[in-house]
């Protein structure tokens, strides 16, 4: 009797561990794999929105890419270029022009929760202000890294004319960024082999599967 | 922003003063130069990371840079934050470097400098290839610069009593006490080293205007005041005469190291070049010869070399100018002069040499002594050499220590004369005789204000420290010779609250403008009318294009050189001396003790003794026999009579004279025990610097002040033996190319691993000198799986070139992050430099030849250590080279000892990386290689794979010479040449296929793509021949 | 008649036709019965450690510690701790490994070599041997891992799939192959002695009381019946694993000296190597077996079956094999000679003149001088003096390993690279550990299992009949 | 059919090799033999066939070194080609060790396996005690009664012959 009652809950005990291993297995990556990885951002940046819907061209924002070895995340006085006058979505702010026009008033500043921290980073109280010179920056989490060993150069990729989905999936349609594929050796490496073998849009490119060309 | 189209560098200039931190500055290259002004700060000079915020700001404006955020709760790695800039400066784009062009300022030579900026850091100093001094090359503690940059010893406020102080009230009192002296008509005295700027030159001036009694006196810490008093004597004109080597086809040079670091090292090593590398349809080069007690690095580089104690220079300059004399018609009696302590047909081969080649010649002496150097002055003059090899109607400007004054202001000190004392740019306690009674005499003036960065002997003195900026960080200018005009730009804000001496003076004289606005007006009077330019231009252009090239030449302040003064001349005729004499001189890499707070430089091996982080006394192989002595005893150096002396350990140096000792000057520097810990600290580490001790010994004490020069060799010196023992960190345990002989093979001594001709044997069949060994040419044993069809890297080094100045040891440690390990381990053989300069000795008796030989890894296409390694860390490229990657490394060594060039390096340990500002000078471009890994020279494959990224940018081709590797780059003699040997236009195509070319050791068929020219010295065939009868171990010292 | 003697016969068929009035002195001595083999064996099993064992077994286990700790430290501090530098990238290391891997050697000589030689003596010895084989491959193993700058990353060493783009390991590399030819050496030198074993853990299952001894050995016995169908199928394996393991040997030492021999440097690029290594290596391996039998001899009373005669057959072995070590390295000197390349010259002429002529000198005396004594039957009969020799040619063994590695590496092509090599305090309390963790496991194996393989020495030795006062064959004679 | 067995234990091997010859030519069935150490000559006393287990061997070393030598060409030479040292692609010689030594481990292993499958032995396996002191100094030989011929006492007394100890019935 006694041992039946311990054999049930270390069946039922089993059953559990199954389940919470198999969830685990379902997120089981190797060591150091990041696939996946969506941090939060500080402000909740949409490049769908940006990207995929308003279709801004990638390089309008991450210009260095064809000119360094890091895309790099744009100064916020870039998103300062539209969110001078842009401070809440088309809708929001058509509604409030119909309202004063309804209202015979002057529109006033309707400022979405997101932009709102945007101005707050950069310490303004009104969007048309310039921007002071202790602002502060925007602290984005890093969504692709790659260890300190390896020597990504965007500028080789673009100038190659890799797409930039090629690595970073389709971003937009991501609302939050996460990085797409695993960004592994393997798959740098059988990208370089594809390249050289198919060349890229039709043009021969030579992608070196060198140690040193990504290793130095 | 401006840019002119050059094939190798981009420039950029910063038109905006940085310096200017009131003004409006919306962009800034860095958060620290934004927050330069603040001064509140309130950290310690003395505590040990005095930077923790400014490098913080330091490194959150650096564009793109990442910081280490706390480990998120659920994340799997660290969370990296990325800081965007809030507004991102024009034409900075992360993670680029951006080259500007400015002034080195490492010592007084003033060579052109193009600086590598990355994100606001100042990475790596490179030469500048367009300026008329350097021709691109840079000396080792011209790269060394940026770790001085980066020192967190620097001083980060002004001191007041020693004690931290603010700029405001150190300004306030300093006025008052100036004032207070102007009014009692008190003496003021300013003593500088060698000042080469102008601005500087005339901020000085104008300080000193308003006193009735005031002084600038230049103080050298390696003078060659002599020479100036003897140009005054023989020529009217205190000047220092600029040698014009790349004129000269017979250089006789007395002591003076001219390749390493007499005046202007780069410059003359650049010169000298010029007529030593001959070709086959020139089988021509200058003939060298070297007078000097110790063996020097100009020393090793002679076609002939003759052992002479500095105390015999005057005798054989006698007998020299004596036989010119003769040649020239008249009769000089030479009986009266005594024996010459060389032999007579040496001296008449030298004197026909020098005759044959008059106004094509020149003879240098680095002696102290005034009437040597008149002599000297008389024989060039003889030789019709002003004008053409020395020229003195466009004289240098880089040594302008005058000895006298700086006597005479003793003298003054000690009378307590003086009531304001103002030093900059020397440590004067450091460097003079009698330090203890100096500071005495210090100590009885009223003021006193040292400019040091450091708190060095002078500045612990002084009242007042005001930290002037380090050269990098300040804008400046230099005259190094007189018409060559180099401007210095900062490259990043101070990091300290540290000011420019001029702006100091400016404000002490109740000026507030900034140093840009000195340099600029002063430019704008004194430099901008000397233009010589038909075309008439506003000065904006003229400043714009002259910060854009770092340099401009101008017409020359001409002054009056008198008639040659032939009365002045007298033969010296003592009798040769019998007494040890002392020979002090200063070592390439350190000179005085300026750099000594820099790590690369105190572990840069010696480019002769190999010796790292220490001096020593050099004795003659007799000398050690006849005392007893082994290398690392312990001996005490005394002039006789005083008890003035210093205990060294003892180097045993081959070719020394056996009347000479030589000990280095520049060390004992205070605060070089911060060294202590340099290296990895383990059970067994014995400290770099024992507690209580400096790196090395000061010898300044044993300069001795004679007839208004300090002479740094003196015949009265007893040594004695202490029997304690100091073990030296050398890096080469073996010096010779001979095998020693108890263990050589017979026929086989010596090792065909340098290959050396004579001019004559040259002349005749190019290829001679090359060794009967088996040669299997090019015959494969396996079919040639591997064709390169892309690039094929290659490499030649010119040993003719080449003088083994170790410039490139220190460009390669600055480029590929090679860390410092600090005296215990460079002891146990372990030091990391990629770059080796082999130094071997040959040749028999007590006259030695010497063959300096770089040597890193050989990138061999059939390398041995590749097959070795178990986990494919280290393979092939398609392009030649020999790639490590470090992050696949587990750390066998099997490579490492299948190398049969020995060139790889192992991580014995975690290297330190805990002095996070120092860590800035790390090159971000290459990974800072962890414990266990093995690395070596990688081509600077950074430098390739930016090339070709960038020419794919651009749909370029890569054009030759677009990459350069780092110690190509800085080789002041241009004997390496790098590039694609699949290229049949390309400056190393056409290197090897001259008849010089050899490979080490390539009849094991290793195949290495690093090839050597063979090394041509200049003699008669029999003179050179092989010295396979060496003398028992004569050459070997294990 | 009560006979009590055992025959002994180096020839296969004699053992079962032709016992009697042989010459030979007995492998066994001293009147046993099948039952008193068991009890002598299993004796100090079940007797309670003696004191001379409690003392020999706190000092291996002190120096075992010493060890340990010194490794902890080295790994945990960096490689910088050893005396290596620039030139000499290895010393003691791999030195002590190429000591122990030789020493491995013996021990699968004697299984298995004799074994398929039908060398019956083999027997009193084998088991102890394999375990030796067993413990030394397990010390020698440790050097190669802890020797690599990034001990935890040794992994990399096996072929696995990876995400790298498949970058595999490079097949070309000696050192891959001593990691294939140890690990295949130690896994089937585990196996060979544990297939060994299993009859006697069944034997020792059997004569146990219910406790944790029978557990155990009822759960490794693998339900061991002593079953003639088993039996059979047992030999044919056993025979089958001797038969691999020999060449096994030969290949495992011809590997480790290709480590040396198919490199560049002058002193290892060596074609006479791999039997110079496979010689030294039995020649070591002996010389350790011989140290060890003796002193188990002495400790465990086992004189009956660890008999003069074994002692002696062995020494005579050791001899021919110091003479063929002798042999080499005379041959290494006339090949450098004779090669006229100057380099390989050199080295020759540096090693016996050179700075470290101390070490080879010490080698070729211990090596190739002192075992020449052992033509003397005197000497090789007398237990002190053979225990002399062997230790000194284990001390001359590690020597040739050093002189090899050492003086090779010190003084190589460039003499601008010639160094030193002096160890540290590190590298001699890892070498010291070494032989803690080889005499710990020994000592422990002595009291845990059977040090000498019961069944095969009730095989191989005809055993009388109980009760009974003639030799079975006698009667059968008869 | 009988399921009895009968225990016919020795003190010495020849007196079991005898009695097993003996008893196979009477034609009773011999269902095993126990013994402390391998006995030789009871293999064929017992009439048992050569082991099959050296082909299991063989084929396992062939396995072994075929499919490493293929690895490695496959590794250097077909999906990752890598210069190493300037040497060909595929250089067979350096490839014979591994292979050599994956040879050895495959079949050492493989028969060893092969053995403990076919003999049925297995980790804690509870033997079949059929005489407790086969593992020591008995001999045992284990003839089946199922013989209608079969008669125990004249079978002890045949055994007697042959110095039997002891001899007992068992139930299979």
């Amino acid at each position: 009797m006694h041992r039946t009652i311990v054999n049930v809950i270390l069946l039922v005990g089993l059953f559990f561990g199954l389940i919470v291993l198999a969830s685990g297995m379902s997120e089981w990556r190797l060591p150091d794999n990041q696939q996946g990885y969506a941090p939060q951002q500080p402000i909740a940046y949409s490049h769908r929105l940006h990207a995929g819907e308003l279709g801004i061209d990638c390089q309008f924002c991450h210009t260095a890419a064809e000119h360094g070895r890091h895309a790099g995340i744009p100064s916020t006085d870039v998103c300062m270029k539209c969110h001078k006058y842009v401070t809440s979505s088309f809708d929001v702010l058509q509604q409030e022009i119909k309202l004063a026009d309804e209202k015979k008033r002057k529109p006033e500043t309707v400022i979405s929760t997101e932009l709102q921290a945007l101005y707050d980073t950069l310490g303004l109280d009104d969007p048309k202000q310039p921007i002071p010179d202790d602002a502060k920056s925007i602290p984005w989490v890093r969504v692709h890294n790659l260890p300190d060993y390896v020597y990504f150069d965007h500028r080789a990729h673009v100038a190659a004319g890799v797409t930039c989905q090629k690595c970073h999936g389709p971003v937009e349609s991501m609302e939050r960024v996460r990085q797409f594929e695993s960004l592994s050796m393997g798959w740098c490496v059988n990208c370089h082999r594809e390249a050289t073998e198919d060349g890229i849009n039709g043009h021969a490119v030579k992608a070196s599967t060198d140690c040193a060309t990504c290793h130095y | 922003m401006r840019s002119k189209h050059r094939p190798t560098v981009r420039r950029a200039t910063i038109e905006r003063p940085l310096m200017n931190n009131e003004s409006h500055n919306k962009y800034w290259k860095s958060l620290a130069e934004r927050d330069g002004s603040r001064s509140d700060n309130g950290v310690n000079p003395q505590d040990g990371s005095p930077f923790a915020i400014s490098r913080r700001r330091f490194l959150e404006a650096a564009g793109f840079t990442l910081s280490l955020a706390t480990m998120q709760g659920c994340g799997r790695t660290p969370t990296e934050t990325a800081l965007p800039f809030v507004q991102q400066p024009e034409g900075v784009i992360p993670g680029r470097s951006q080259t500007y062009a400015t002034t080195c300022a490492g010592c007084t030579a003033g060579c052109g400098l193009l600086v590598k900026v990355r994100d606001g850091r100042p990475l790596k100093m490179e030469g500048m290839p367009e300026h008329p001094l350097s021709h691109g090359g840079l000396c080792a503690i011209g790269q060394a610069l940026p770790l001085g940059l980066y020192d967190s010893h620097r001083l980060q406020h002004p001191l007041k009593d020693g004690e931290s102080a603010e700029w405001e009230g150190v300004d306030q009192l300093i006025s008052q006490q100036l004032s207070d002296i102007e009014s009692g008509g008190e003496a003021v005295r300013f003593v500088t080293s060698t000042v080469t700027s102008p601005t500087l030159q005339s901020s000085i001036d104008n300080f000193l205007e308003r006193f009735t009694d005031a002084r600038h006196i230049t103080f050298d810490a390696v003078s060659s005041s002599a020479i100036l008093d003897a140009h005054e004597q023989t020529h009217g004109s205190r000047v220092l005469p600029r040698y014009r080597l790349d004129a000269a086809q017979v250089i006789v040079s007395f002591g003076a190291d001219f390749l390493g670091t007499w005046i202007s090292p780069v410059e003359f090593t650049s010169a000298w070049r010029t007529r030593r590398v001959p070709t086959v349809e020139h089988p021509e080069m200058s003939y060298h010869v070297q007078l000097e007690g110790r063996l020097s690095l100009t020393g090793s580089n002679a076609d002939r070399r003759l052992r002479l104690a500095p105390d015999e220079y005057g005798l054989v300059l006698s007998h020299l100018y004596a036989k010119l004399a003769q040649r020239a018609g008249e009769s000089l009696d030479q009986d009266d002069l005594g024996t010459a302590p060389i032999a007579d047909d040496e001296l008449t081969a030298l004197a026909d040499r020098l005759w044959a080649a008059r106004g094509e010649s020149v003879v240098l002496c680095d002696s102290q002594d005034v009437a040597v150097q008149v002599l000297v002055n008389g024989i060039n003059h003889r030789l019709e050499n002003y004008g053409k090899t020395v020229d003195i109607e466009r004289p240098s400007r880089q040594r302008q220590g005058n000895d006298g004054d700086v006597l005479e202001l003793i003298d003054e000190l000690n009378a307590g004369k003086v009531a304001a004392l103002f030093v900059a740019g020397t440590d004067l306690t450091h460097n003079l005789p009698d330090r203890d009674g100096l500071a005495e005499a210090i100590g009885k003036v009223g003021l006193v204000v040292s400019f040091s960065e450091r708190l060095d002997d002078v500045s612990s003195l002084a009242g007042f420290v005001c930290p002037d900026h380090h050269p990098l960080e300040s804008w400046s200018d230099a005259e190094p010779v007189d018409g060559v005009i180099g401007l210095s730009q900062p490259l990043l804000a101070p990091l300290g609250d540290t000011r420019s001496v001029v702006e100091s003076l400016a404000r002490w004289s109740g000026n507030d403008d900034s140093a840009y606005d000195i340099l600029r007006a002063n430019w704008e009077q004194s430099i901008f009318p000397r233009l010589e330019s038909e075309e008439s231009s506003p000065f904006v252009r003229f400043w714009d294009q002259s910060l854009h090239d770092g340099y401009v030449e101008v017409a020359p302040t001409t002054e009056a050189v008198g008639e040659f003064q032939a009365d002045a001349i007298k033969p010296i005729g003592d009798s040769p001396a019998t007494d040890d004499c002392l020979s002090l001189y200063s070592k390439v890499g350190l000179t005085d003790s300026r750099h000594a707070h820099n790590p690369w430089l105190q572990e840069l091996p010696d480019p002769v003794t190999k010796v790292t982080w220490d001096n020593y006394v050099c004795v003659s192989p007799a000398k050690a026999s006849e005392l007893g002595l082994s290398d690392g005893d312990v001996v005490r150096v005394e002039s006789t009579g005083t008890d003035v002396g210093l205990e060294l350990p003892v180097l045993i140096q081959p070719g020394q004279h056996d009347r000479v000792l030589a000990i280095a000057l520049g060390y004992g520097v205070k605060g070089t025990d911060r060294f202590a810990d340099v290296g990895p600290q383990w059970l067994e580490a014995r400290p770099t610097v024992e507690p209580g001790q400096f790196v090395g010994k000061n010898a300044a004490g044993l300069i001795e002040p004679h007839e208004g020069t300090l002479h740094y060799s003196r015949g009265d010196v007893s040594i004695t033996k202490t029997g304690r023992r100091h073990e030296l960190a050398s890096t080469q345990e073996h010096h010779s190319l001979e095998v020693p002989a108890r263990v050589a093979p017979p026929g086989a001594e010596k090792r065909d691993v340098v290959q050396e001709t004579s001019l004559t044997a040259f002349a005749e069949d190019p290829t001679s000198g090359t060794p009967e060994v088996h040669h299997f040419g090019d015959v494969q044993l396996w079919p040639e799986d591997h064709p390169k069809t892309g690039h094929a890297w290659g490499m030649s080094i010119d040993l003719n070139a080449c003088t083994g100045c170790s410039a490139c040891v220190i460009a390669c440690q600055s480029e590929n992050n090679v860390p410092v390990v600090g005296k215990d381990e460079v002891r146990r053989q372990r030091e990391m430099h990629w770059i080796r300069l082999d130094r071997y000795y040959s040749g028999e008796g007590d006259d030695v030849d010497v063959s300096h030989q770089p040597m890193m890894c050989q990138h061999c296409d059939n390398a041995p250590c590749e097959t070795v390694c178990p986990v494919l860390a280290t393979v092939h490229s398609e392009e030649g080279l020999n790639e490590q990657a470090y992050n696949r490394c587990v750390g066998t060594r099997y490579c490492a000892n299948n190398c049969p060039y020995k060139v790889r390096r192992f991580n014995w340990f975690e290297y330190p990386h805990g002095d996070e500002l120092q860590n800035l000078a790390l090159n971000p471009d290459v990974t800072v290689r962890s414990r266990g890994v093995m690395e070596k020279c990688s081509m600077c494959v950074q430098r390739i794979e930016e090339g070709k990224i960038e020419a794919g940018r651009l749909g370029e081709p890569l054009a030759d010479g677009q990459v350069q590797t780092a110690c190509q780059q800085s080789c002041p003699a241009q004997a390496i040449v790098f590039g694609d040997m699949n290229d049949p236009e390309s400056a190393i195509a056409k290197a090897l296929e001259g008849p010089r070319r050899y490979g080490v050791l390539e009849e094991f068929n290793f195949r290495p793509t690093v090839s050597y020219l063979r090394m041509v010295r200049n003699r008669d065939a029999d003179e050179s021949g092989d010295h396979h009868d060496h003398d028992a171990e004569g050459g070997d010292h294990v | 008649m009560n006979l009590a003697i055992i025959t002994i016969t180096m020839r296969r068929e004699a053992i079962m036709s032709e016992p009697t009035n042989s010459r030979r002195p007995p492998l066994v001595t001293g009147d046993k019965s099948l039952g008193d083999v068991t009890r002598d064996i299993c004796a100090p099993m079940d007797a309670r450690p003696s004191g001379l064992w409690w003392a020999a077994f706190s000092v291996s286990l002190v120096a075992l510690l010493v060890g340990v700790a010194a490794v902890w430290y080295q790994i945990a501090t960096g490689i910088g701790t050893w005396g290596l530098n620039k030139t000499v990238g290895w010393g003691f290391d791999i030195t002590n490994f190429v000591f122990w891997v030789g020493i491995g050697h013996a021990g699968t000589l004697i299984s298995a070599v004799l074994f398929l030689f039908r060398q019956k003596w083999r027997t009193a010895v084998n088991r102890s041997a394999e375990a030796m084989t067993l413990f030394a491959v397990m010390c020698a193993g440790i050097f190669p891992l802890i020797h690599m700058g990034r001990t935890w990353l040794a992994y990399w060493m096996i072929p696995y799939p990876n995400t790298r783009g498949s970058l595999w390991v490079n097949f070309k590399s000696p050192l891959l192959w001593d990691v294939f030819a140890i690990s295949t050496y130690l896994l089937i030198s585990a196996v060979f002695w544990y297939v060994g074993l299993i009859p006697d853990l069944a034997t020792i299952r059997d004569r146990s009381q219910p406790g944790w001894r029978k557990r155990i050995t009822s759960f490794l016995s693998l339900g061991w019946d002593g079953s003639a169908r088993t039996w059979h199928r047992y030999e044919t394996v056993y025979m089958l694993l001797a038969g691999l393991a020999t060449p096994l040997v030969f290949s495992v030492h011809t590997i480790v000296s290709m480590d040396f021999a198919t490199s560049v440097i002058p002193g290892w690029h060596t074609t006479i190597f791999p039997p110079y290594f496979v010689a030294g290596a039995i020649f070591s391996g002996l010389a350790m077996v011989i140290t060890l039998m003796i002193i188990a001899r002495k400790t465990m009373h086992l004189e009956d079956y660890v008999t003069m005669k074994h002692i002696e057959r062995m020494s005579l072995l050791m001899l021919s094999m110091g003479c063929i070590v002798g042999l080499a390295y005379g041959t290494e000197f006339f090949m450098a000679l004779y090669s006229g390349n100057p380099y390989e010259q050199f080295v020759f002429k540096n090693r016996a003149l050179g700075p470290m002529s101390w070490a080879y000198w010490t080698m070729v005396t211990c090596n190739v001088l002192v075992p020449q004594f052992l033509w003397i039957k005197k000497v090789r009969t007398t237990l002190p003096l053979v225990f002399v020799i062997v230790i000194l040619v284990n001390v001359g063994m590690w020597f040739e390993r050093f002189v090899i590695i050492v003086t090779s590496l010190h003084r190589d092509f460039l003499p601008s690279s010639w160094a030193h090599y002096v160890p540290t305090s590190i590298e001699i309390a890892t070498f010291i550990g070494s032989f803690g963790l080889f005499f710990t496991c020994f000592l422990l194996f002595c009291r845990i299992a059977p040090a000498i393989a019961i069944a095969e020495v009730k095989g191989a030795a005809h055993l009388k009949k109980r009760g009974s006062t003639t030799t079975p064959v006698e009667e059968q004679a008869a | 059919m009988s399921d009895r067995v009968l225990l016919a234990s020795f003190d010495h091997e020849d007196d079991l090799l005898a009695a097993t010859e003996a008893v196979r030519q009477k034609g009773w069935r011999i269902l095993d033999a126990f013994t402390p150490y391998a006995v030789h000559g009871l293999d064929h006393a017992m009439g048992l066939k050569p082991s099959r287990l050296t082909w299991v061997c063989f084929i396992c070393g062939m396995t072994g070194a075929l499919g490493m030598l293929w690895f490695e060409h496959w590794t250097a030479s077909i999906t990752w080609p890598i210069d190493v040292g300037g040497k060909p692609w595929n250089s067979l010689p350096s490839d014979v060790p591994v292979a050599f030594e994956a040879a050895v481990l495959l079949a050492g292993f493989g028969s060893v396996f092969a053995l403990f499958g076919v003999s049925r032995l297995w980790p804690g396996k509870k033997p079949k005690v059929v005489y407790p002191r086969a593992t020591d100094d008995r001999f045992v030989l284990v003839i089946d009664e199922a013989d209608a011929a079969f008669d125990v006492p004249s079978a002890e007394r045949f055994l007697q012959e042959f110095n039997v100890v002891e001899t007992m019935e068992r139930t299979q």
